[in-house]
C-alpha cells in the first residue's frame, strides 16, 4: 500500500539530493538555483503527503503559497544573477570570493 | 484503479523522479539540467496525481514548467554561459560532501521508515469522498480562511516585480525611445522647411 | 619639667627646619648661630635635667605627649621617659653635638652646603634626643630611623663624590638589615605584651619569658630569646657590630664633624643604649645575652686588628670605634649595662675628640687623609697634638684617664661574668677584650706616631701651609679633652657601683657582676689607679704602645718586613676579612641578578610573554585561522550550514 | 492592523510611481512611517487578539516590536538619505524596498501561523536580497546578494521542510493550536517533531546569523552599501527574534528541553567565533558583522533559558544592541562621501581631531556594544547574564563575560584609532542638520537608556509576561 | 545645610562629572596656549578645588562613633531589578574619598602646561574620572558600584591612550582588557548575589547566607576583579606598562587612587560578603601578597625606567594592603586583626600620597628632559636642589621611614602579621631592605653624583606650580606620618563593624 511513508521517503531523497547538489556544485550558480527549486519540490512533496495523510487541505494551501513565493524568489534570484553577470562577466561560483575572511 | 497498478505507477514515477533529480545534480550542461528538472517536475505532478492532489499537480506543471523553468532557460540562454567551464572531476572535498549527504539521507530514512512507522502507521492515504473536488476545496479556503496569506502573496509578487525591475532595468544611453508628447506636439514648421528656388538656373 | 623636655627636643628641630628651609635667607652666620643657640639651649637644659636627677634625686618621669594612633586596643603614643639613663645620654648627645656644631664653623668654612650641614646636624640632634627620650618602642624606632636618615644624608653630604654616595647607600641599607630585625623584635614585643609602652612591656616581661614561639615548624623557642635577638639585630646594624659593621668605615666619606658626632659619639651607640634600655628584657634570656657577648667579642677584637693596617686617618679611628663598640656590646652581654653605658659616655668624649683632632689634622693637611703622607705635625699643631694625645691615652686606657676607668672596669666585669660560669663564650670574650687592649694601643699609637712624630712626609706645598687650626676648631678639642681626661675620676664610682641608674637598668641578681665587683674589687677611683700593676690590661696597653713606638718610630722598616712575611694575613686584614666582597659581590650582586631574573624571566617572559600576551596572541592567531574558514566560496558556506544541520540531526537521533 | 499592512502597500504603490523627485519619495516614506507609528500608538495597549482565522495575532509583544521596527527603519532612512544622494543611488527603490521589508517584518511579528510567518519571512528576505544588490553596478554588492540569496533560499528550504514535519506531526500550522495539541498529546513530542524542530532552528539561526549558519552575514555586511547594511543590521533582528519567540516559545514551548540544547550550542559557537574572528578584521562593516554574530550568541543564550526573564532579556538586548549598531553604521555612513566608502577601520584614524563630536558618539556606540556601563549595552548583558544565572548556568555566564572581554578588544580598537592615532584623511566632514540631530539622539539614547534602563526593562518584561 | 549634607555625596560625584561634560561641550581650539585653553584649565581647577572644599564637609561632618553608614542617599533607580541609587560612606570609604578629592586638584595643576594637545578633553577626562572614583567609594548598591567601577576605565583608557608615551596603545589596551577581565567576573558574582537577595544592596549581600562552594566561587570572582586592580602578583603586569606610558597625571591618579579600588573592594565586598570564602582563601591571598612584597621588590631593584620602578614599588606596597586585610584568620582571637586592616587602609591612603608624589617628581624631570630612563640622569641635585630635597623626602617615605606616612601602614601590618605568623612578618619586613634598596639606589643614580650630561646641566629648578604641588604633598606625607590618629580613629569603628561581620560565618 503506497502511503505517507513512501512519499516522505521520496521527498527525503529529493531533499538530500538537492543538498548534495548545492554542496558538490562548484560550477555555476544557475545549477544552485535549480537545486533550490528541487529542494522546494521536496518540501512540497512533504506537505502534500502530510496533507493527504491528515486529510487537511491546509497543507495543500501552503504548497500553493510556496509555489507562488518560489516563483517570485526565482525571479529575484535570476535578477541578481543577471546583475552579477553584468558586473563580473561570469557566474562561476569559484570566482565569487571577492569578500572573505 | 487497482492497488497493484497504483504501486507500480508510484515506483515508476518515483524512480524516474529520482533519476531526473540525479540528472539535475550531475549533468554538465545547464540546459540539460533544466530539462532534467522539468522532467522531475512532471514526475512529481504525476505522483501528486496519484495522491489525489490534482490541483497542485496542475499548478506545478503550469507555474513551474510553464513559467519558472522557462525563465531559467531564458536566463541561461541570455547569459550564454560557457559550457566548457565544467568541472574536471569532483572537488577534493566531494567525498566529504557525499558522506554528509549520505549520512543525512540515512538519518531521514531511519526516521521515516524505521521509527516513523510507529508514529504514522503504515497505511495508505485516506481516499477522498466521491464528490470531493480538490480544486473547489482549495479555492473555497483560499479566499476565506487564507485571505491574509493571499494578500501577502500578492504583495510578494509585487515586490518581486519591483525588485526585478530595480535590479535589471536600465536606461541605455544609445537607446532610441519614442516621446509621444513630443511627436504630438510637433508642428509642421518644425519639420518642414519650404524653400523657394528657381526651377532652373537662369542662364 | 615637660617644658624643659619639649624645649630640649624641639629647639634643635626648629633650628634645623629654619636653617634648612630658609638657609638662604638667614645666611651662613645666621644658620650657625641659630643652630648653636638651639643646641646650646638643649645642652644647658639637659645638664639641668641631669643635675635634677643626679644631685637633687628627682624621680624618673614617664610622660605621654599625644596619641600617635590608637586602634585595636593598641595605643601608639609619643612621649618621654626621662630617667637617669636618659638624662646621661641627653647630656652626652647635646654636649658632643654642641662641640661639633662649633667645630663645624671652622671645618665647613668654605663649603657651599654650609646651612644645609647645620640643618642636618641640628636635625640629627633632634632625632637622637627623640631616640633616647622615648618612652615607647614606636618613638624609639622613629628616632632610630631618623638618625639613620640624617646619617644617610650626611655621609652623602658631598653628593658629587661617587664614593660618598655609595657609602651612604651602603650605610642605609646595612642599617636597614638591622632594622629588619629590630622591627620584627618590636612586633614580637607587641605580640606578647600587647603594648609598645616601655613600662607596660617591662612589667609584663616575666610573663613573656615563659612563653614560646614556633619560628621553625616543630621548634618551641623562648619568646623572650627570639625578641631579644631580633632587637639585638637592630642594635647590630646601628652599632655596627660584625657582620653588619661594614658601613661604618665607609661612612668616613662624610665630613669629619659628623664622623665625630654620629659615627663615633652618638648614633652608633644607639644600639648600646637600646640594649641597656631593654635590660629588663635581656636579663630574662641568657641565650640572648650569650649571643650579644659573642658578637661583641668578635667585633671588639677583629675590628681592632683592622685598625692596624689602615692608612686613612679617619678609618683608623673608625675601626677603633668599631672595636670600642664591641667592648660595650660585650659589657652588655655580660649584664654589665652600666659599664657599657659608662664606656659609651667616656668613649663619646674621647672618640669625638679623636675624630675632631683628626679633622683638625685634615684641615691643616688640606684634606689629605693618608697618614703615610703625614708625620711630625707636633710642632705645627700643638693644641691638636696635645688634645689628640689625651684622646689616644684615654682610648688605650692610660691610668687615670676616663677610658681607663670605663675600659678597665668593663674588662673586669667580663672576667667576673665568666666566673659566674655562664659558659665558654665568656672566657673567649674575656680573652678578646683583653687582647683587644693590646691591639688598641698598637693602632692608636701607630697612628699617633705616624701623624705627629717622625719624618715629615708631606709634600713641600702642603708643608708650607701647615699651621694650627682656628679657635672654633681647637676650642671644642680642648673642651672635649677635659672630660676625656678627667671625667672618669668622679663618675666611675657613682655610675657603676653606687646605683646611679637606679631603676633605669634592671639586672638580675644572678647576673649582677658589677655588684660583685663593687663589693669585692672597687675601693674608689684612686685605689684603682694605685693598684694598676695587677691589671693585665695595663700591661697589655703599655706593651702595645711600646710596640707601636718601636715599629713605627724606632724601626720603621720592620712593619714592611712583617707585611711581606705574613702577606696572607695582611691581605686578609687589608681586605677587611672580605666582608665587603661578600656583600657587594655576593649579596648585592645575587640580589640584582635575582631581580633581573625575576623581571626578565618571571614577569616579562612567563607572566607577560606567555600568559598575558601569549593568550592575546593565541586569540589573535586563532582569529587568523578561523577567518580562513570563511573562504568566500558559496559552497563552503552552504557546506557549513549543512554540516550544522546534519550535526543537529545526528545529535537528535543518537545522543538524545 | 491589517489596515496598516494595506497602508504600507498603498504608500509603496504611490511611491513607486513617484521616483522622479527623490526627496519627495523620502519625505513620503517618512510620512508613511510616521502614520504607521501613529496608528501603532493609537491602538497601543490592547488585549491579545487573533484575526484572519488564526493567521494574525496582535498582542503587547507585537505592538512593542512593531513600534521598534518602524522606528529603526525610520532611523535607517534618515541616515541613508545623504549618502544615497551623494552616491547617485538616491532612487525611490531603497525606501520602497525598505518599506516592503518593514511590512515583512511586521507580518512576522504578528504571525500566528507558520504560513503567515513564512510569507512574512519571504517578504522580508526578498526585499533584503534586492536591497543588497541595490547598487547594481557594484560587483561586491551583487556577489553579496547572490550569496545571501542562495544561502537564504537554502535556509528557507530547510525551514519549510521543518514546517512540513511539524505540520505533519501536529496537524496544524497555527502556533496556539500547535501548543495545545502537543500539550494534549504528549506522544507527539517525539523524534519526528524534533527533526522538524532541527530544520526550523536552521532557518531561525540563519536569520539571526548564528554559527554555523552565519557565513552570509559578514559578506553581506561588507558587500552591501552602508545604508543597506544599516538596514539589515537593525530592524530585521527584531523580526528574527519574533520568529524565534513565536515558533519556539509560542508554538513549540513544550519542546524547550530539546531546542534549548541546540540553541545553546549555536549560541556558544556564535559567541566564540564572532568575537574571535572580529579581531582579525580590517573592514569596520565586516567587523560589525562578526560582532553581530557575537551579540546573537547573547540573544540566543537569553532565549535558551526558556524563562520569561530570558525572553525579556533577549528583547531588551536586541533593542539596545540595535540602537548602538544603528548609531555605529550611521557614523560609518556619515564619514563616507561621494565615491568613498569609509569602511576600513583605518578610516577612523584621528577622527577625534577631525570631529570630536562624531568621535565621542562613535565611542559611545562602541562602548555600548562592548558592554561598558553606564551605556545601555551593559544593561543588555546584565539582563542576559541574570537570566542565565537564575536558570543555574554559571559556567555559561562566565563564558559569556569572558567572550565579551575578547570582544572588547576590537571595539576598543576603533576608539584607539579615533583617539590615539593621527588622521590619514583630512577631508571636512559635513552632515545635514536632521542627520546630526538623529545621531545625537541616538547617542543620547545609548547613554540615557544606560542611566535609566528601568522602564525599558519593565516594558520588555511586561510584553513578554 | 541639612539639604547639603543629605546630598553631599551626590554633589561630590556629579559636580566633577558635570564639570567634565561642560569642558567637553565647550571644548578647546586645539591650541594649548590660547586663552580658551587657559579658561578650560581654570575651570577644571575650580571644579576640583570646589569638590575638595565640599569634601572637607564630609570630614567635618563625619561621626567617628557611628558604626554604620553615614551621609546616606537612597533613591530607586531601576525598579525592575531593585537597583537603587544608594550612596553612603563609613570610615573605610571616607578617607579614600578625601584622598581622591585631594589628589585630583594637584593632578590638574600638574598637567597645567605639560599637556599640549586637546587640553579641554584632558581635564574633562580627569574630572569625570574623579566623579566616578568617588562614586565607587560611596556606592552602596552593587550595580551602582559596578557601573562606576567599570565606567572609570574609559577616561583612564583615553588618558593613557591619547596623552601617553610611545607604547601607549599597547599599554592602555592591556590595562583596559586586564581590568575588564577581572571585573566582569565580579559582575557575574553580583548577579548571582542579586539572584539570592533580589536586589543589589551591598548591605543585603552581606547578610544573605551562602553555601561554602558558592562563597568560594564568589570570592574568586571578586579576587579576579580586585587582584587585578590592586594589582597582586601575578596579575600585575599591566601596571608597569600603564604607568610608564601614562602622562604624569594619569600615573598619579592610577597609582594614588585607582589601585586603592582593589583594596577597597576587598574590605567592602570580599571580606563581609563571603567571610567563609575569604577564610578559605586567606592564606592564598597572603601568599600572593608576600610574593608581591618580595618578588616585586627584587624586580623593582632592576628597573631602568623610573616610572616602572615606582610602579613596581607600588605593587610591593599594595602587597602590604592585601596582607593586612587577610590576616584575620591567622591571628585568631584577640587583637591584631583590626590592626592589620587599619594598617592596610592607612597604607592605601599613604601610598596614594607617596606614589602620587613620586610620579609627580618623575613628571617634573620628564617635562624637562623627556626621558624617564635612570641612565639619562645623574647629579640632578646639583641643578635642582629644591626638587632633590622633595624627591629624597618622598623616596624616604616610599622606603617607609618613620615620621612619614609610608611607615604607619607598614608598621601596623608587620606587627599584625607577626601575630599571625613569624614568617609572614619576616617576609613582609624584607621590604625595609628591598624598599630602601630600590628607592635609594634610584635616588643615588638620579639625584646624586656629578652632573651627568648637558640635559641635566641645563635643568631649571621647580617652578612655583610644581613647588606648590610637591609641597602640599610633602606636608601631608609628614603630617600623616607624625600624627595618623585622626585617620585611624575615623576608621576604627567601621573596622570593628567589619570584623564583626567577618567573624560571623554565613554558611
Amino acid at each position: 500500500m503506497i502511503g505517507l511513508q513512501h512519499y516522505l521517503v521520496v521527498s527525503a531523497m529529493l531533499f538530500v539530493l538537492s543538498i548534495a547538489g548545492i554542496m558538490l556544485n562548484r560550477r555555476n550558480l544557475i545549477l544552485m538555483l535549480m537545486c533550490i527549486e528541487l529542494m522546494l519540490l521536496a518540501v512540497n512533496f512533504n506537505f502534500v503527503a502530510f496533507s493527504r495523510h491528515l486529510g487537511d487541505d491546509t497543507g495543500q494551501v501552503f504548497v500553493f503559497f510556496i509555489l507562488t513565493v518560489a516563483a517570485a524568489e526565482a525571479a529575484i534570484g535570476l535578477a541578481i544573477l543577471v546583475t552579477l553577470f553584468r558586473n563580473r562577466r561570469t557566474i562561476d561560483v569559484r570566482e565569487m570570493n571577492e569578500m572573505k575572511g | 484503479m487497482g492497488m497493484l497498478l497504483h504501486t507500480v505507477l508510484f515506483y515508476t514515477f518515483a524512480t524516474i523522479l529520482i533519476g531526473a533529480a540525479l540528472g539535475v545534480v550531475f549533468s554538465r550542461n545547464p540546459v540539460h539540467a533544466i530539462m532534467f528538472l522539468v522532467l522531475a517536475f512532471f514526475q512529481s505532478a504525476m505522483l501528486w496525481m496519484l495522491a489525489e492532489a490534482e490541483f497542485l499537480a496542475i499548478v506545478l506543471v503550469l507555474v513551474y514548467v510553464g513559467a519558472v523553468m522557462v525563465l531559467f532557460l531564458f536566463v541561461v540562454m541570455m547569459l550564454d554561459i560557457n559550457v566548457e567551464a565544467v568541472r574536471k572531476g569532483l572537488d577534493r572535498y566531494a567525498p566529504l560532501g557525499i558522506a554528509v549527504a549520505l549520512l543525512m539521507a540515512f538519518e531521514l530514512v531511519q526516521l521515516i521508515w524505521l521509527r516513523g512507522s510507529a508514529e504514522f502507521g503504515s497505511g495508505g492515504f485516506v481516499p477522498y469522498p466521491e464528490d470531493y473536488n480538490n480544486t473547489k476545496a482549495l479555492g473555497s479556503v483560499l479566499y476565506t480562511e487564507h485571505v491574509y496569506a493571499f494578500e501577502i502573496a500578492a504583495v510578494i509578487l509585487l515586490l518581486a516585480i519591483v525588485a526585478a525591475i530595480t535590479l535589471t532595468m536600465r536606461k541605455r544611453p544609445g537607446l532610441k525611445v519614442q516621446n509621444i508628447a513630443q511627436q504630438v506636439a510637433v508642428r509642421a514648421k518644425d519639420r518642414l522647411r519650404i524653400v523657394k528656388m528657381d526651377a532652373e538656373k537662369k542662364p | 619639667m615637660l617644658n624643659y623636655y619639649l624645649t630640649i627636643v624641639l629647639a634643635p628641630l626648629a633650628a634645623a627646619v629654619i636653617a634648612g628651609l630658609f638657609g638662604r635667607q638667614i645666611g651662613r652666620a645666621g644658620s650657625h648661630w641659630l643652630t648653636i643657640l638651639a643646641v646650646g639651649t638643649s645642652c644647658a637644659l639637659s645638664v639641668l635635667v641631669l643635675r635634677a636627677m643626679f644631685w637633687d634625686g628627682a624621680v624618673s618621669e614617664n610622660i605621654s605627649l599625644y596619641t600617635w594612633a590608637a586602634t585595636d586596643g593598641l595605643h601608639m603614643e609619643v612621649g618621654f621617659l626621662v630617667d637617669r639613663l636618659t638624662a646621661l645620654m641627653m647630656v652626652v648627645v647635646t654636649f658632643v653635638s654642641l662641640m661639633v656644631h662649633v667645630y663645624t664653623i671652622g671645618y665647613m668654612h668654605d663649603d657651599p652646603g654650609y646651612q644645609r650641614f647645620f640643618s642636618y646636624i641640628s636635625l640629627f640632634t633632634f632625632a637622637m634626643l627623640m631616640l633616647v627620650m622615648s618612652n615607647n618602642f614606636l618613638q624609639l624606632f622613629f628616632g632610630w630611623e631618623a638618625v639613620g636618615l640624617v646619617s644617610y644624608l650626611l655621609i652623602g653630604f658631598w653628593f658629587k663624590r661617587e664614593s660618598a654616595i655609595l657609602a651612604n647607600l651602603k650605610a642605609f641599607l646595612v642599617n636597614r638589615v638591622g632594622d629588619f630585625g629590630f622591627i620584627l623584635g618590636i612586633a614580637g614585643v607587641v605580640m606578647f605584651t600587647g603594648s609598645l609602652d616601655y613600662a607596660t612591656v617591662f612589667s609584663s616581661a616575666d610573663n613573656v619569658a615563659v612563653q614560646t614561639i614556633e619560628v621553625l615548624p616543630g621548634s618551641a623557642w623562648n619568646a623572650m630569646t627570639v625578641i631579644c635577638i631580633l632587637l639585638f639585630i637592630g642594635a647590630m646594624g646601628k652599632s655596627a657590630q660584625a657582620p653588619l659593621h661594614v658601613w661604618l668605615p665607609d661612612s668616613m666619606e662624610g665630613p669629619t664633624p659628623i664622623s665625630a658626632l654620629i659615627h663615633a659619639a652618638t648614633m652608633v651607640t644607639a644600639g648600646i643604649f637600646m640594649v641597656a634600655r631593654m635590660s629588663p628584657l635581656f636579663e630574662l634570656s641568657e641565650t640572648a645575652l650569650a649571643v650579644v657577648v659573642t658578637i661583641g667579642a668578635i667585633t671588639a677584637f677583629f675590628m681592632g686588628l683592622l685598625g692596624i693596617v689602615q692608612n686613612d686617618i679617619k678609618r683608623v679611628v673608625a675601626y677603633s670605634t668599631l672595636s670600642q663598640l664591641g667592648y660595650m656590646t660585650v659589657a652588655l652581654g655580660a649584664s654589665a649595662y652600666s659599664a657599657a653605658i659608662f664606656h659609651l659616655m667616656t668613649h663619646a668624649f674621647f672618640k669625638a675628640l679623636l675624630f675632631l683632632a683628626a679633622g683638625s689634622v685634615i684641615i691643616a693637611m688640606h684634606h689629605e687623609q693618608d697618614i703615610r703622607k703625614m708625620g711630625g705635625l707636633r710642632k705645627y699643631m700643638p693644641i691638636t697634638y696635645w688634645t689628640a694625645l689625651v684622646g689616644s691615652l684615654a682610648l688605650i686606657g692610660f691610668p687615670g684617664s676616663s677610658g681607663f676607668f670605663s675600659k678597665d672596669l668593663l674588662i673586669e666585669a667580663v672576667r667576673e661574668s665568666h666566673w659566674q660560669g655562664q659558659g665558654a663564650v665568656y672566657w673567649i670574650a674575656y680573652l678578646s677584650v683583653l687582647l683587644g687592649v693590646f691591639v688598641t694601643a698598637l693602632y692608636s699609637f701607630r697612628m699617633f706616631f705616624l701623624v705627629f712624630h717622625g719624618n715629615e712626609r708631606m709634600d713641600a706645598d702642603t708643608k708650607s701651609h701647615l699651621h694650627e687650626t682656628p679657635w672654633v676648631v681647637t676650642g671644642p678639642l680642648i673642651l672635649l679633652a677635659i672630660p676625656s681626661a678627667l671625667i672618669g675620676w668622679f663618675t666611675a664610682g657613682p655610675v657603676l657601683f653606687e646605683g646611679y641608674f637606679d631603676d633605669a637598668i634592671v639586672v638580675a641578681p644572678a647576673h649582677d657582676v658589677l655588684a660583685h665587683i663593687g663589693s669585692h674589687v672597687w675601693h674608689g677611683s684612686l685605689a684603682l689607679v694605685q693598684h694598676i700593676y695587677v691589671s693585665p690590661a695595663f700591661w697589655l696597653a703599655a706593651s702595645g704602645t711600646f710596640v707601636a713606638w718601636f715599629l713605627y718610630l724606632r724601626r720603621p722598616d720592620i712593619p714592611a718586613t712583617i707585611e711581606a712575611k705574613m702577606s696572607g694575613l695582611h691581605q686578609l686584614l687589608v681586605n677587611k676579612y672580605y666582608f665587603d666582597d661578600l656583600y657587594i659581590k655576593g649579596f648585592a650582586f645575587c640580589g640584582r641578578s635575582f631581580g633581573r631574573f625575576l623581571w626578565l624571566k618571571g614577569d616579562e617572559l612567563i607572566i607577560d610573554g606567555i600568559l598575558v600576551n601569549g593568550t592575546a596572541n593565541t586569540v589573535g592567531k586563532l582569529a587568523g585561522v578561523m577567518r580562513q574558514l570563511q573562504t568566500g566560496y558559496l559552497y563552503t558556506y552552504a557546506f557549513a550550514m549543512i554540516i550544522g544541520l546534519t550535526a543537529l540531526l545526528s545529535w537528535l537521533i543518537w545522543f538524545r | 492592523m491589517t489596515l496598516l499592512g494595506l497602508l504600507c502597500v498603498v504608500l509603496v504603490a504611490d511611491l513607486f510611481v513617484d521616483d522622479e523627485h527623490r526627496n519627495v519619495t523620502y519625505w513620503l516614506s517618512m510620512a508613511s512611517l510616521a502614520i504607521t507609528m501613529w496608528v501603532l500608538f493609537s491602538t497601543a495597549p490592547m488585549e491579545r487578539t487573533v484575526l484572519f482565522s488564526g493567521a494574525y495575532v496582535s498582542d503587547a509583544l507585537s505592538q512593542a516590536m512593531k513600534i521598534a521596527v518602524v522606528g529603526f527603519v525610520a532611523v535607517a532612512f534618515v541616515y541613508a538619505r545623504d549618502y544615497l544622494r551623494a552616491n547617485d543611488l538616491h532612487k525611490g527603490e531603497y525606501y520602497v524596498l525598505g518599506m516592503f521589508g518593514l511590512l515583512g517584518m511586521m507580518i512576522m511579528i504578528s504571525a500566528n501561523s507558520m504560513l503567515s510567518m513564512y510569507l512574512g519571512l519571504e517578504t522580508l528576505a526578498l526585499s533584503q536580497y534586492a536591497l543588497v544588490a541595490f547598487d547594481r553596478n557594484n560587483a561586491n554588492s551583487s556577489e553579496a546578494a547572490m550569496k545571501y540569496f542562495v544561502l537564504g533560499a537554502i535556509a528557507s528550504g530547510a525551514l519549510l521542510y521543518g514546517i512540513s514535519w511539524v505540520y505533519g506531526v501536529t496537524g496544524t500550522l497555527e502556533f496556539s493550536t500547535m501548543a495545545a495539541n502537543i500539550a494534549a498529546n504528549p506522544d507527539m513530542n517525539g523524534l519526528s517533531l524534533w527533526f522538524g524542530l532541527a530544520f526550523l532552528i536552521v532557518g531561525i539561526a540563519f536569520k539571526f546569523g548564528a554559527v554555523p549558519f552565519h557565513m552570509w552575514l559578514p559578506d553581506v555586511y561588507e558587500g552591501a552599501r552602508s545604508p543597506v547594511t544599516l538596514y539589515i543590521a537593525s530592524a530585521p533582528k527584531i523580526a528574527a527574534l519574533a520568529l524565534l519567540l513565536r515558533i519556539l516559545v509560542d508554538g513549540l514551548g513544550d519542546l524547550h528541553a530539546v531546542w534549548a540544547d541546540m540553541i545553546m550550542v549555536l549560541a556558544v559557537l556564535s559567541l566564540l567565533v564572532g568575537n574571535v574572528v572580529a579581531i582579525a578584521q580590517t573592514n569596520i562593516k565586516r567587523m560589525l558583522g562578526y560582532s553581530t554574530i557575537a551579540h546573537v550568541g547573547f540573544i540566543l543564550l537569553a532565549v535558551f533559558c526558556g524563562t520569561v526573564k530570558g525572553n525579556a532579556a533577549a528583547l531588551f538586548y536586541t533593542l539596545t544592541y540595535i540602537v548602538a549598531t544603528a548609531g555605529a553604521f550611521g557614523i560609518v555612513i556619515l564619514l563616507s562621501r561621494r565615491g568613498y566608502e569609509a569602511e576600513r577601520l583605518s578610516d577612523f584614524k584621528g577622527l577625534n581631531a577631525r570631529s570630536p563630536w562624531l568621535a565621542l558618539m562613535m565611542m559611545f556606540m562602541m562602548l555600548s556594544l562592548a558592554g561598558i556601563p553606564p551605556l545601555v549595552g551593559f544593561f543588555g548583558k546584565l539582563n542576559v547574564i541574570d537570566a542565565v544565572l537564575s536558570s543555574g548556568y554559571t559556567g555559561l555566564a562566565v563564558l559569556m563575560v569572558l567572550a565579551s572581554v575578547v570582544g572588547a578588544y576590537y571595539y576598543l580598537r576603533v576608539i584607539w584609532y579615533m583617539y590615539f592615532d593621527a588622521a590619514e584623511d583630512q577631508a571636512v566632514l559635513q552632515a545635514s542638520a536632521d542627520t546630526r540631530v538623529v545621531l545625537g539622539l541616538n547617542a543620547m539614547a545609548v547613554l540615557g537608556l544606560g542611566l535609566v534602563p528601568g522602564w525599558l526593562w519593565a516594558l520588555c518584561t511586561r510584553v513578554l509576561g | 545645610m541639612n539639604l547639603f549634607a543629605q546630598h553631599l555625596l551626590s554633589l561630590l560625584i556629579w559636580l566633577p562629572i558635570l564639570g567634565g561634560l561642560m569642558l567637553i561641550v565647550i571644548g578647546d581650539d586645539g591650541n594649548a596656549r590660547s586663552a580658551r585653553a587657559g579658561m578650560m584649565r581654570f575651570s577644571a581647577l575650580l571644579v576640583t578645588v570646589l569638590t575638595f572644599v565640599f569634601s572637607t564637609a564630609l570630614f567635618a561632618g563625619f561621626d567617628n562613633v557611628e558604626p554604620g553608614m553615614q551621609f546616606i542617599e537612597r533613591q530607586s533607580w531601576i525598579g525592575a531589578i531593585n537597583a537603587y541609587y544608594y550612596l553612603g560612606v563609613d570610615g573605610i570609604s571616607t578617607p579614600l574619598i578625601l584622598l581622591t578629592t585631594f589628589i585630583t586638584p594637584l593632578v590638574v595643576i600638574a598637567g597645567w602646561d605639560s599637556i599640549k594637545p586637546r587640553p579641554a578633553q584632558y581635564f574633562a577626562a580627569f574630572l569625570i574620572l574623579e566623579g566616578l572614583m568617588i562614586g565607587v567609594f560611596s556606592a552602596l548598591d552593587g550595580l551602582l558600584f559596578y557601573v562606576f567601577w567599570e565606567a572609570m576605565l574609559v577616561p583612564m583608557f583615553l588618558i593613557i591612550g591619547v596623552w601617553g608615551g610611545e607604547r601607549r596603545v599597547y599599554a592602555t589596551i592591556k590595562f583596559f582588557l586586564y581590568t575588564f577581565l577581572g571585573s566582569v567576573l565580579m559582575l557575574v558574582a553580583f548577579i548571582y548575589l542579586f539572584g539570592k537577595t533580589g536586589g543589589f544592596d551591598l548591605l543585603g549581600f552581606m547578610n544573605v547566607p551562602l553555601s561554602l562552594p558558592a562563597q568560594k566561587l564568589i570570592f574568586l570572582a571578586f579576587l579576579a576583579a580586585f587582584a587585578v586592580k590592586v594589582p597582586m602578583w601575578p596579575v600585575h603586569t599591566w601596571l608597569p606598562d600603564a604607568h610608564v606610558e601614562a602622562p604624569t597625571g594619569g600615573s598619579v591618579i592610577l597609582a594614588a587612587i585607582m589601585l586603592k579600588m582593589g583594596g577597597y573592594g576587598f574590605v567592602r565586598l570580599s571580606l563581609p560578603i563571603v567571610p567563609d570564602g575569604s577564610e578559605y582563601f586567606a592564606n592564598f591571598v597572603i601568599a600572593l601578597s608576600l610574593i608581591a612584597v618580595v618578588y616585586i621588590g627584587f624586580v623593582a631593584l632592576m628597573q631602568k625606567d623610573m616610572k616602572k620602578l615606582i610602579a613596581y614599588s607600588s605593587i610591593a606596597h599594595m602587597g602590604f594592603v592585601t596582607l593586612g586585610f587577610f590576616l584575620f584568620w591567622s591571628i585568631g582571637s584577640g587583637t591584631g586583626a583590626a590592626l592589620g586592616i587599619s594598617g592596610g587602609m592607612v597604607q592605601m591612603v599613604s601610598h596614594g600620597l607617596i606614589s602620587g608624589a613620586m610620579f609627580l617628581c618623575v613628571g617634573v624631570l620628564y617635562d624637562r628632559v623627556h626621558s624617564r630612563q635612570i641612565a639619562d640622569y645623574g647629579g640632578v641635585a646639583n641643578t635642582m636642589p629644591t626638587f632633590a630635597a622633595f624627591m629624597v623626602l618622598f623616596s624616604m617615605a616610599n622606603a617607609g621611614l618613620p615620621g612619614t606616612s609610608g611607615f604607619v601602614g607598614e608598621f601596623m601590618v608587620i606587627i599584625a602579621s607577626f601575630k599571625a605568623n613569624f614568617w609572614f612578618a619576616f617576609l613582609a619586613a624584607t621590604t625595609l631592605i628591598l624598599g630602601a634598596a630600590y628607592t635609594l639606589w634610584m635616588v643615588k643614580r638620579v639625584l646624586y653624583g656629578e652632573v651627568a650630561n648637558d640635559n641635566v646641566a641645563k635643568l631649571q629648578d621647580l617652578n612655583i606650580r610644581e613647588f606648590t604641588v610637591l609641597a602640599v604633598l610633602a606636608i601631608s606625607v609628614l603630617l600623616l606620618g607624625l600624627w595618623p590618629a585622626p585617620l585611624v580613629e575615623m576608621m576604627n569603628m567601621s573596622i570593628e563593624t567589619l570584623l564583626a561581620q567577618i567573624a560571623q560565618s554565613k554558611l
